[in-house]
């Protein structure tokens, strides 16, 4: 099983979301980060410029079985791009075991969409 | 008692109402404009500078400013009690207790409470009552050839609290992390909030500047209703200028200094609203919108006193310069109605006199203080926030 | 002047005060119901539009609507000054400023700022004023055989705001994401600031309604003591009634749309709050507290017009029902009353000719504004939040 | 009418304005002090009880309470229809419905929303009318020899409140996770909301004491100004009593709890407003301050009774203390000033007998609720929240 | 080393917290996050229907030694479960190292809890 | 690649934002957590003391190439420590694949800090 995290930008979750579910991933949790990177933002306050560089962006956490995991990040990598600095990144990881606490089983199998 | 005096107590009460409801206003655009991590403190502060100040202004303040006919103090008379004159004691209780509030703004998020307690009612008993009772109570500057004028408070009440504000931030030092070289933001937690805060303010000051009429009965009822006018006009067009100038100089319309900029023309209005005409309170307040936004980026950029709120410049800048032009814009005597410079004069007397006054007597208390009990939080404290360190918790769970 | 008088402009002012804080209501109304990117842009904007107001209304808005008899204009008169008379300016003032404040809400979210400005001026110095002429101005409408009754602005206020906020939603289109063949629901972000903005809405509106009859002394005390009854059942009739509605309806009581019928049994009664008994107002309430809840349903999911704070249902519909039930419950010639068809007639012409009027003009305003300077945020604006973007930073920090 | 008789007219109106703003307050502190979850349905709630009382007083309520001179019991004339008293109704209505508030807090967090519209209908039409007949409607506790005093309500309104509370509170059981052996801290979700809760009260309260005059032309004009004193004093003693209690006990100064002080001091001083001193005001604000800490520590540790908001001690507790101090306050009659024990036997009697009335009829009704439609939400939707269960949406979004 | 990562309702924190704490596992970090998954929450906006997959979850994320891990996921399980669709999921995955920046200590050790 | 995932003090972000950065790590996300673990605050809310041991964090997750990972934990290490209970801990595990969402490109060039 695969971990896959995909950072975002808020405004493209609508999309994100959608594209997911066309390939059938109607699993996951995201929640809200900041993010550093190469990115600006000119922000205001009384006159004074600052924080230029921190950006509220979406993690997705999507686990995924090993087939899965091609389309997963193609389905992403295409809802989520903009093409303009800032668009995110995506990370994969390993994963080594997978439960669901409703029924206990565990494994790749708990990952089943329906 | 006849029809008429009822109705001037009654007027006096409502429009004291409408002042206390300020205080409200002044701890939501204090706790708007800075930290989430400090608002139970900035509350708290609020709350208890009325508490205090209600107690102690009846206890001995508003003797020492009413009490007596003296060139500089009114009398020392304790517990005051004087069964028909109670709406006033009303009124004036909730007037005291701005100048305090005031103070808190521009030292908020690293004053130590216990401090905040004492100098909170120092101001109260002490700072304020003195210089007002020169211009209200009889004292010098009421008494002059051509007698200072400060309808209510522009100078009395606001510039006040604005100069012993700018000796408070100036000797506790900014907050950390404000100035590393040059100035940083420091985003308030809240503008809904803030925002509120002004609409409150606003509201409170159709009780402040028309209340000071003291009466409705009779020729005051028309009077009243010209300082509305007047006091609404000044604010409408303080916080237009200020949003075209911050349009301007940065590119946006910034929203703070836009609440800002319609205290502004409120605190400039307030010394001449009953003397200056619709238009007159118009460019009043127009200079007003101006003058808070170079004034916020000359104190915060080049002095490098930190006011989180902006008090020092709205209240005591725009309370200066407002009361300086009504020597130019009173209808009555004022240079540009044929009035020459005698009021011109005593405005700017009354104003570097009771500015040195409270900025004098503001710097030394804050240095004894800052020398004994201690003025400023830990670092610790500051860093983490005064909520969780002042009182134990914090306010947003 | 005598007591009387003195009492009178007394009560004309306080009764403008709490209409100037309907202001602040109407900024958290809207500020709780939409989302938290759009909050600053919405408070600068209900802030600017009472500052615009404020100047422009006193400038060139007042002569219009009261300046003169004419049947169609009042006069055109600059910079009103009539020291007799500004307690009446202030009132009026503060009215004119609601008109424009009704269509910020329905357009939130996805409006210029700049465009704003423009189209906020325009409708509180031309077409409020002239449609108000018509009715309070001495216009044809009050001319009539049987007059229009419209005590307090259900039409000339409320409708008004209501049409011209049709006219806008309409022609700026919805907001993103709200319809994608059904309508979903863009939830706002915090209803504890829309109820608060509920409850200051509702008592500023016995400043509204009983102010309206501009006078407190002799038999006037009767009169606007009833006024405060009619005011207050209306509402509670309205909010209560709302409520059950959305219980039987959508199996939960809401909570937005309970808000909503409060302020909707408010905007019902304002027409006819002098002249029906407290049982009519109690039926008034209770029908504008159920055309509300299927008004909103039409416009968002049949029309799909996107007004995210309810203001074309509750201000320009309910209006409008409320002034044509004046016809029916008025104890002096409403058609229940004995008083024939004549009453109605009237009332459906003032509602028909006002409304056609708020409404066309809105809707040549927004076309040209459109066409010309824009009307609508980029679609990056209005996705990444007013805030950022017209103003550079959030409001929540 | 003369000028007097609209003067005393206007007063009522505008006293009762500040009265039905109070509605805003108590939602305000009872949101701020519990947890986001719930906040949807602690508004609604407030809203609701305020639109149905209001409907309800008008329909029989006022009659019940002011209809007639009998010993117990006033009249049953439903739809309240006289002209001349509107002002009287109007502040009567906004006075009932402050009590069914109070419960309303006690209870937070754990209520069937439906089930509480009945209590809070009963309490408003039954519970609150007929003992508050007893004292201000002509009642038994108003013609014996030495007649009960309770000015403005501490006992008639705010005990009531309380013991209906304390009755509901206990019957309902504390919110899960409150206790575990020992109580736990379940801290309110936003001390800024509580805080300007409590600004908006004690501005109401000037309406509330100063409003009970019900009349301000004549001599009443100096009594009114000094029941804004004496309500004030109380106020500012009791919060400061109050931060200095918590700082002394907890080793910080608790803000909440400080809160509740300047309230305790509000409802202790309500009974005997208008016949204290300012110094003696003072002193009752001082022991509310300092018997509210103690009262909710031991409503909380002791009995184990879970009150969120402290409506238990603050109303009922200070109400019940604040009546019996009349006896030894007031100028006139009170034990410290030479007027025996008569009158402290009256307040003794009235504290006692309205105490038992509400307090046992609120626990009839709410015995009879819980065993019939049920007084309590299930666990599952007590845990997640009554604002997604019983309405379906959460406040924040 | 194993990271332990548990998505459960927001509702049953209170008992897992205490369930781990009898395991003597007294570390963790924890935050709410939002799950898009099978359960369904009815929500209601002004007549709208709307939002039905997106719930309120706690993310615990436990860092443990491999010997614990068994419990850790055992006490997870059983106080996190309802038996209701919506419980959530658990997930296991290796960690390579871990360091306390108090001391700078680094290895297993690090996740002793005394 | 390896994920570095530090739980900091809050009031320590200034500094370890100013750390990374002058070793040229420029690219990270965060998020506010609690924290659970052996430090402990009081708390006081009406008279009752309570939550003792939940603490405000920030989680810092940085993915690096392998070279990068030492000198990043040092930098983390030293700008997060005050020696007072409570600095929190510094978990790596191993990443399998990045992708830079604007671009598509994928693997550690796409961590490359330029
Ligand atoms: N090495 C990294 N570790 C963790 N998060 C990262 C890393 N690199 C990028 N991110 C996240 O991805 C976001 C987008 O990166 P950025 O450089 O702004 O855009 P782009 O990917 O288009 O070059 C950053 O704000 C940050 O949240
Ligand atoms: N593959 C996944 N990746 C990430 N999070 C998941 C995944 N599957 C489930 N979750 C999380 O677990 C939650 C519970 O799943 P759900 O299907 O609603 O219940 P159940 O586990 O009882 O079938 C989801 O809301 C989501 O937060
Ligand atoms: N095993 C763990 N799994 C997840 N988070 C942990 C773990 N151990 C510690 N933490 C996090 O690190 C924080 C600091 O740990 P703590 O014991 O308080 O300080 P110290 O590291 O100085 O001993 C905890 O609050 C928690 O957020």
């Amino acid at each position: 099983m695969k971990k896959i995290e995909a950072i975002i930008r808020l405004t493209r979750y609508e999309s994100v979301k959608k594209a997911l579910e066309e390939q059938d991933i109607t699993f996951f949790s995201y929640w809200d980060v900041r993010g550093v990177g190469t990115a600006r933002e000119g922000h205001l306050y009384r006159g004074t410029v600052y924080d230029t560089s921190i950006i509220e962006r979406r993690l997705i956490s999507i686990i995924v079985r090993d087939e899965n995991l091609e389309k997963t990040v193609q389905a992403l990598m295409s809802a989520a791009r903009t093409g303009e600095i800032g668009d995110g990144r995506i990370f994969v990881s390993e994963v080594e075991e997978s439960y669901r606490i409703r029924t206990g089983e565990s494994g790749p199998e708990t990952l089943y969409t329906k | 008692m006849d029809a008429n005096s009822a109705l001037d107590i009654l007027w006096v009460l409502l429009a004291g109402i409408l002042v206390f409801f300020m205080q409200a206003g002044f701890a939501l655009v204090e706790a708007g404009f800075t930290r989430a991590k400090n608002v139970g403190n900035i509350i708290m502060k609020n709350f208890m500078d009325f508490s205090l100040g209600s107690l102690t202004f009846w206890i001995i303040g508003y003797s020492i400013m009413y009490g007596g006919e003296g060139a500089f103090f009114g009398a020392f008379d304790f517990f005051y009690n004087e069964p028909g004159d109670y709406h006033n004691l009303f009124f004036q209780t909730v007037f005291a207790a701005t100048a305090a509030t005031i103070v808190s703004g521009a030292m908020a998020e690293r004053t130590k409470f216990s401090t905040y307690l004492i100098f909170s009612v120092v101001i109260t008993v002490v700072i304020y009552p003195i210089s007002g009772h020169w211009v209200w109570g009889g004292g010098w500057l009421s008494t002059l050839d051509t007698p200072f004028h400060d309808f209510a408070g522009s100078t009395v009440v606001h510039s006040v609290g604005g100069w012993a504000a700018l000796a408070g931030a100036w000797t506790i030092g900014p907050r950390i992390g404000k100035y590393n070289g040059t100035a940083n933001a420091i985003p308030g937690h809240n503008m809904v909030l803030g925002a509120l805060g002004v609409f409150i303010l606003w509201m409170g000051w159709f009780g402040f500047n028309p209340g000071s009429q003291l009466a409705i009965s009779g020729d005051n009822a028309n009077a009243v209703a010209s300082i509305f006018i007047t006091t609404n006009l000044a604010a409408a067009a303080g916080a237009i200028v200020t949003m075209f100038v911050t349009w301007f100089r940065y590119g946006k319309p910034d929203l703070s200094m836009t609440l800002n900029g319609g205290l502004a023309g409120l605190v400039g209005i307030t010394a001449g609203c009953d003397i200056v005409t619709p238009a007159g309170a118009t460019i009043i307040g127009i200079i007003a919108g101006f003058v808070v936004v170079f004034s916020i980026e000359f104190f915060d950029k080049k002095l490098k006193v930190d006011d989180p709120v902006g008090a020092i410049s709205v209240h005591g800048v725009c309370g200066a310069i407002g009361t300086l032009l009504v020597g130019l814009f009173a209808t009555d005597g004022g240079l540009f109605y044929g009035g020459g410079f005698a009021l011109l004069g005593s405005q700017a007397l009354g104003v570097v006199s009771i500015g040195a006054w409270a900025f004098g007597l503001g710097l030394i208390l804050f240095r004894v203080l800052k020398a004994t009990m201690g003025l400023r939080v830990s670092e610790q404290e500051e860093r983490e926030g005064l909520d969780i360190h002042e009182h134990g918790q914090s306010s947003y769970n």
